[in-house]
C-alpha cells in the first residue's frame, strides 16, 4: 500500500460512507463530492489523466450541483430518511454483506489480483481523440443521441405540471 | 501496489452504495447510492485497463468515459423524475410512493 | 444592431475617463479637510448664544425667559433662572440663565427656539465638525460654550443678522421714544405693565 | 543575451534546484513553481483593486483612493490591515464546518487553476496533457463552494445569491467550453503549452494568434461575455448585487473569509484571462514578430493588464442584467453562436487557403450574429424611456 493510494482512499470511503449515512441530505451530497473527488485521483494515480478530469467536470460541476438543486427543491417533509422497519434492516444488513463477501472473496481468489503495477503506458488525450472517432465512434454517437434524449425528457419531466396548470 | 487494492476499494463503495440505495427513504439518497455504485464499478474499468495487458487499446478508458456519459443522463432525467413526484405526493420518502403497488 | 449601445457607452466611459485628466472641471471631488466648499448662508447646525460686546457674561441677550425650554420639542435645552438681575443691553435689569445647556446629541436643528424667542438671544450656529470622544459631558454644552459674539452673528448669517440689527435698533428706538416721553410727562407714577413682553418693563 | 533574460527565472530555479539533495529535488521543484503562483497573482490582486477603484473613479468624473501614500498606491494595504482585523463573525445558526469550508474551497480551486496556465516560455507548473480540461474541471469546483458558502449561512439572500450564481455558472459554462472547443479543434490538442506554440509562428509581421481569424474572433468574444458572467463581474454580477441581494452568497461572511472571497473572485477574473490569452492571444507571444526580443513573461503580463483594464471599463459602463435576460442571452444567443462558431471552425479547416475561406468563414459568423441579434432585439421596445411621475 502506497501512501497516497492509502489517503486517497481512507477520503474515498469515508465520503461515501458518510454520504450514505449523515441525517442533513445537503451535507449528504457534499460527502459525496469528497468521494467523487477521491475516484478523480484514484483515476489519476491510475494514470487516466482525462477520465479524471471529466469526473471532476461531471461529478462535482454537474452532478453534485444538480442535486443539491433536487434536495433544495423537494426539501422539508420527511422526518426521518432511514428505513424504519427492523426485519428490513436485518434483510438489508444480510444482502450487503453477501455482495460485499462474494466480491472480495472473488478478488482474492483470483490470481489476476495479486498482479503489480505494470510501468505506465503512454496514452496523449490526442489517442482517445482519435479512438473515440475511430473504433468507438457508434458509441459515441448513441452516447450523444441518449444525452439529446436525456435533456428533452429531463425537461418535459419538470416542466410537465407548470404546462398543465397553465 | 496490486490490483487488490483498489478491487477492494472498489467493492467496499460498491457496498457502500447499495447499503445506502436500500436502507435510505429518501429517492434522491437512493439515487446517491445508484451513483456510487456506478462509480464503484467505473473505478474497476480504469484500474483493470491499468493492470491489463494491452492498455493501448483505451477500451477500459472509453468504456468510462461512456459510463459517466451515462451516468450524466441518468442523474438528469432521475432528478427531474424525482422533482416531477415531489410536485404531485408532495414528498420524496420512497414508502409513500405505492400507488402502483397493485 | 446588437451591440451598438454598448460600443457607444463604452465610448462614453472612456471619453470620462481621459477627460477627468485633461479637464479639472469635471471633476467634481472636494479634497475635503484641505478644501472646503463655502457654506450656504441658510446652512444652520444647533443653536448659539449671541452676546453683545466683549465681555459674554455681561453682554449676554438672553433673559432666562425660559421661552425656548418649552417649546423645545425633543427638550433638549435646559435653564436655571438667575436671582439676581443684570442690566441687559437696553440697560434695562433683567434676569440672566445662571445655568443654560443644550444637549446637541438631542437637538434635531429645528430653528423652533429661535423662532420663539422674543430678545433675538439664541440663533443657529453652522459649525458642524463637532464629534468628541466624551461621550456624555462633551454634546451637553453649557452657557459658556454657547456664548457667541454677535460679531460672530454676524459672519455666518450677514443678511439674517442685518435683519435681527434693525429689529433690534426699532426696539432701542422705541424703548428710548417712551422714556423721552417717559421723562417729558415727568409724571412720577409708575406705568402700568404693557402687554408685550419685548415693549419692555419699567427701568 | 536576449535569451538569458527571457528564461532568467527557468534558468533561475534550475539553478536553485541543482544545490538540493536529489531526494526532495521534486518537491523543491514544484514548491518553486507554485510559490511564486501565490505570492505574485495576490499581489497582482491588490494592485487591481486600486487600478479599480482609481480607474472606476475616473470614469464617474472622481478622483477614487488618493490618500494612502502616494496617489493612493498604498490603499490595498490599508484594506488589508482592515479587513484582517475585523471580527470573524458566524451567523448563529450557520452551519459552521461548511461556513469555514466555503472560502477555503473557492481559493483553493481557483489557484488550481493557474496550475497550466503558460505565463513564459517554459514557464508552466504543470504542463498537463489535458490542460484545458483540468482548467474547466477546477473551475467547475467553485459553483461547489459558492453553493455551500450561500447554503451554510443559512440566510434567505445568501441563498438566492449561491442559486442565482449557481444558474449562471452552469449556463456559461455551456458557451464558454464550446468557444474554447474551437481552439482546441484547430489546435488539435488540449495542453496549454501546445496550443500557444501552435499559435507562436508569424506570417511577415503578424503573428498566427487564432483571434486573427473569423471564428477565432467570434470565439474570443464569446469565451469573453462567458468569462465575464462566469467569474460574477458586472454587467453579469446579479449573483452578488448589492442592491437586492445585499451582496449575495457572501452576505454572512466577514473579516478574512471575506477577504478570501473576493481575492477569489479576482483571481477568478485573471486566471480565465489567463486562459483567454492562452487560447486566442498566443500566449507569451509578441503580438509583432520584430518585438520578441521583449521577454515573454512581460508580454503575458501585458495581455493580461489589458484584460483586467478592459474587463473595469466594462464594469464602469454596462448596467446590471435582469436574471430572465441573463438567461435568454445564455440559451438564446450565446449557445446558438458558439455551436454554428464550431461548424465554421471545422469549414475553415477543411476549406483550402485563400480569400474565398474569408469570406465563406465570416459570412458564417456574421450572418447569425445579425441574425440573432434581431431576433434578440425583436419585440423590445428601446425608444427613450419616460416617466410617468418624475417629469
Amino acid at each position: 500500500m502506497t501512501l497516497p493510494f492509502t489517503i486517497i482512499a481512507a477520503l474515498t470511503i469515508a465520503g461515501a460512507v458518510a454520504a450514505m449515512s449523515l441525517r442533513n441530505l445537503v451535507h449528504c451530497v457534499l460527502a459525496l463530492t469528497l468521494a467523487f473527488a477521491g475516484l478523480a485521483g484514484m483515476y489519476l494515480l491510475l494514470g487516466a489523466q482525462f477520465v479524471g478530469f471529466a469526473q471532476i467536470l461531471v461529478y462535482i460541476g454537474a452532478i453534485a450541483i444538480l442535486t443539491v438543486f433536487a434536495i433544495l427543491l423537494t426539501r422539508g417533509t420527511e422526518p426521518d430518511a432511514f428505513l424504519d422497519l427492523p426485519s428490513a434492516w436485518v434483510s438489508n444488513s444480510v444482502i450487503v454483506a453477501a455482495v460485499f463477501g462474494v466480491l472480495v472473496w472473488a478478488v482474492h481468489s483470483s490470481p489476476l489480483s495479486r498482479r503489480t503495477l505494470p510501468p505506465p503506458p503512454q496514452i496523449t488525450v490526442r489517442q482517445i481523440g482519435f479512438a473515440l472517432m475511430d473504433r468507438f465512434v457508434l458509441p459515441l454517437e448513441v452516447i450523444g443521441l441518449l444525452l439529446t434524449a436525456a435533456l428533452i425528457g429531463a425537461v418535459i419531466l419538470a416542466m410537465h405540471e407548470k404546462q398543465a396548470a397553465k | 501496489m496490486t490490483l487488490a487494492g483498489y478491487l477492494i476499494v472498489a467493492a467496499l463503495l460498491f457496498a457502500v452504495g447499495l447499503a445506502g440505495a436500500l436502507t435510505r427513504r429518501n429517492a434522491i439518497l437512493v439515487l446517491i447510492g445508484i451513483e456510487l455504485m456506478l462509480n464503484a464499478a467505473n473505478l474497476n474499468l480504469i484500474a483493470f485497463w491499468r493492470y491489463g495487458r494491452s492498455p493501448e487499446a483505451l477500451t477500459g478508458v472509453l468504456f468510462v468515459i461512456f459510463s459517466i456519459g451515462v451516468a450524466a443522463a441518468e442523474a438528469a432525467v432521475g432528478l427531474a423524475m424525482i422533482i416531477a413526484i415531489y410536485r404531485h405526493y408532495k414528498t420524496t420518502n420512497l414508502d409513500y410512493i405505492d400507488s402502483m403497488k397493485g | 444592431m446588437l451591440g451598438e449601445g454598448i460600443v457607444r457607452g463604452l465610448a462614453e466611459t472612456a471619453r470620462n475617463f481621459l477627460g477627468s485628466f485633461v479637464s479639472k472641471e469635471r471633476l467634481t471631488t472636494v479634497q475635503f479637510p484641505e478644501e472646503r466648499l463655502p457654506q450656504a448662508e441658510a446652512a444652520r447646525d444647533f443653536p448659539f448664544l449671541v452676546y453683545d460686546g466683549e465681555d459674554w457674561q455681561a453682554g449676554m441677550r438672553c433673559v432666562a425667559c425660559q421661552i425656548c425650554e418649552k417649546e423645545c420639542p425633543p427638550k433638549c435645552i435646559f435653564i436655571e433662572k438667575s436671582k439676581d438681575k443684570k442690566p441687559d443691553a437696553l440697560g434695562r435689569a433683567q434676569f440672566y440663565p445662571a445655568r443654560f445647556d443644550i444637549d446637541v446629541s438631542v437637538c434635531m436643528s429645528c430653528q423652533i427656539c429661535v423662532e420663539v424667542c422674543p430678545f433675538e438671544a439664541i440663533k443657529m450656529d453652522t459649525a458642524f465638525e463637532l464629534s468628541t470622544d466624551d461621550r456624555f459631558g462633551g454634546l451637553l454644552w453649557d452657557r459658556q460654550k454657547l456664548a457667541l459674539s454677535d460679531a460672530h452673528y454676524h459672519a455666518i448669517h450677514p443678511t439674517d443678522a442685518a435683519h435681527t440689527d434693525e429689529l433690534l435698533a426699532a426696539e432701542k428706538a422705541k424703548a428710548e421714544a417712551r422714556t423721552k416721553a417717559a421723562v417729558a410727562k415727568a409724571s412720577p407714577a409708575p406705568m402700568p405693565q404693557p402687554p408685550a413682553p419685548a415693549a419692555a418693563n419699567e427701568p | 543575451m536576449t535569451e538569458t533574460i527571457d528564461q532568467i527565472f527557468v534558468i533561475l530555479k534550475h539553478w536553485l534546484v541543482g544545490h538540493v539533495p536529489t531526494a526532495v529535488e521534486p518537491i523543491v521543484s514544484e514548491l518553486l513553481s507554485v510559490v511564486p503562483i501565490i505570492l505574485l497573482f495576490p499581489l497582482l490582486f491588490a494592485l487591481i483593486t486600486v487600478m479599480e477603484r482609481k480607474g472606476l473613479g475616473r470614469i464617474q468624473n472622481r478622483y477614487g483612493p488618493n490618500r494612502v501614500g502616494p496617489c493612493g498606491i498604498l490603499q490595498p494595504i490599508a484594506d488589508g490591515i482592515k479587513t484582517l482585523t475585523k471580527e470573524n463573525i458566524v451567523p448563529h445558526s450557520a452551519d459552521k464546518v461548511v461556513h469555514l469550508l466555503a472560502p477555503l474551497l473557492l481559493v483553493m480551486a481557483t489557484f488550481l487553476g493557474y496550475a497550466v496556465l503558460p505565463v513564459g516560455r517554459n514557464m508552466v507548473a504543470a504542463n498537463m496533457d489535458a490542460g484545458v480540461l483540468f482548467f474547466f474541471a477546477v473551475g467547475s469546483m467553485t459553483e461547489l463552494s459558492v453553493f455551500m458558502a450561500g447554503w451554510s449561512s443559512r440566510n434567505k439572500y445568501s441563498l438566492l445569491g449561491a442559486m442565482r450564481a449557481i444558474a449562471q455558472m452552469i449556463s456559461y459554462e455551456v458557451p464558454l467550453i464550446l468557444s474554447s472547443v474551437t481552439v482546441i479543434m484547430a489546435a488539435g490538442t488540449l495542453s496549454t503549452v501546445s496550443i500557444v506554440e501552435q499559435q507562436s509562428g508569424y506570417t511577415g509581421i503578424f503573428p498566427h494568434w487564432f483571434v486573427f481569424t473569423p471564428w477565432g474572433f467570434a470565439g474570443f468574444v464569446l469565451f469573453m461575455i462567458a468569462a465575464t458572467a462566469e467569474s460574477n463581474r458586472s454587467p453579469f454580477d446579479l449573483p452578488e448585487g448589492e442592491s437586492e441581494l445585499i451582496a449575495g452568497y457572501y452576505t454572512e461572511y466577514s473579516g478574512f473569509k471575506f477577504a478570501l472571497f473576493f481575492l477569489a473572485e479576482y483571481l477568478g477574473m485573471m486566471s480565465i484571462s489567463g486562459m483567454a490569452i492562452t487560447l486566442f492571444l498566443g500566449g507569451w507571444a509578441a503580438p509583432l514578430s520584430f518585438l520578441t526580443w521583449i521577454p515573454s513573461y512581460l508580454w503575458f503580463f501585458g495581455k493580461l493588464f489589458f484584460f483586467i483594464a478592459g474587463f473595469i471599463w466594462i464594469r464602469g459602463t454596462l448596467p446590471r442584467l435582469r436574471m430572465d435576460q441573463l438567461m435568454n442571452f445564455a440559451w438564446k444567443f450565446m449557445l446558438p453562436m458558439a455551436l454554428i462558431n464550431l461548424v465554421t471552425a471545422g469549414v475553415w479547416r477543411f476549406m483550402p487557403t485563400g480569400i474565398l475561406r474569408w469570406l465563406v468563414c465570416s459570412a458564417m459568423v456574421v450572418a447569425p450574429y445579425v441574425l440573432l441579434g434581431r431576433g434578440f432585439m425583436l419585440g423590445k421596445r428601446l425608444e427613450k424611456r419616460t416617466y410617468r411621475f418624475a417629469d
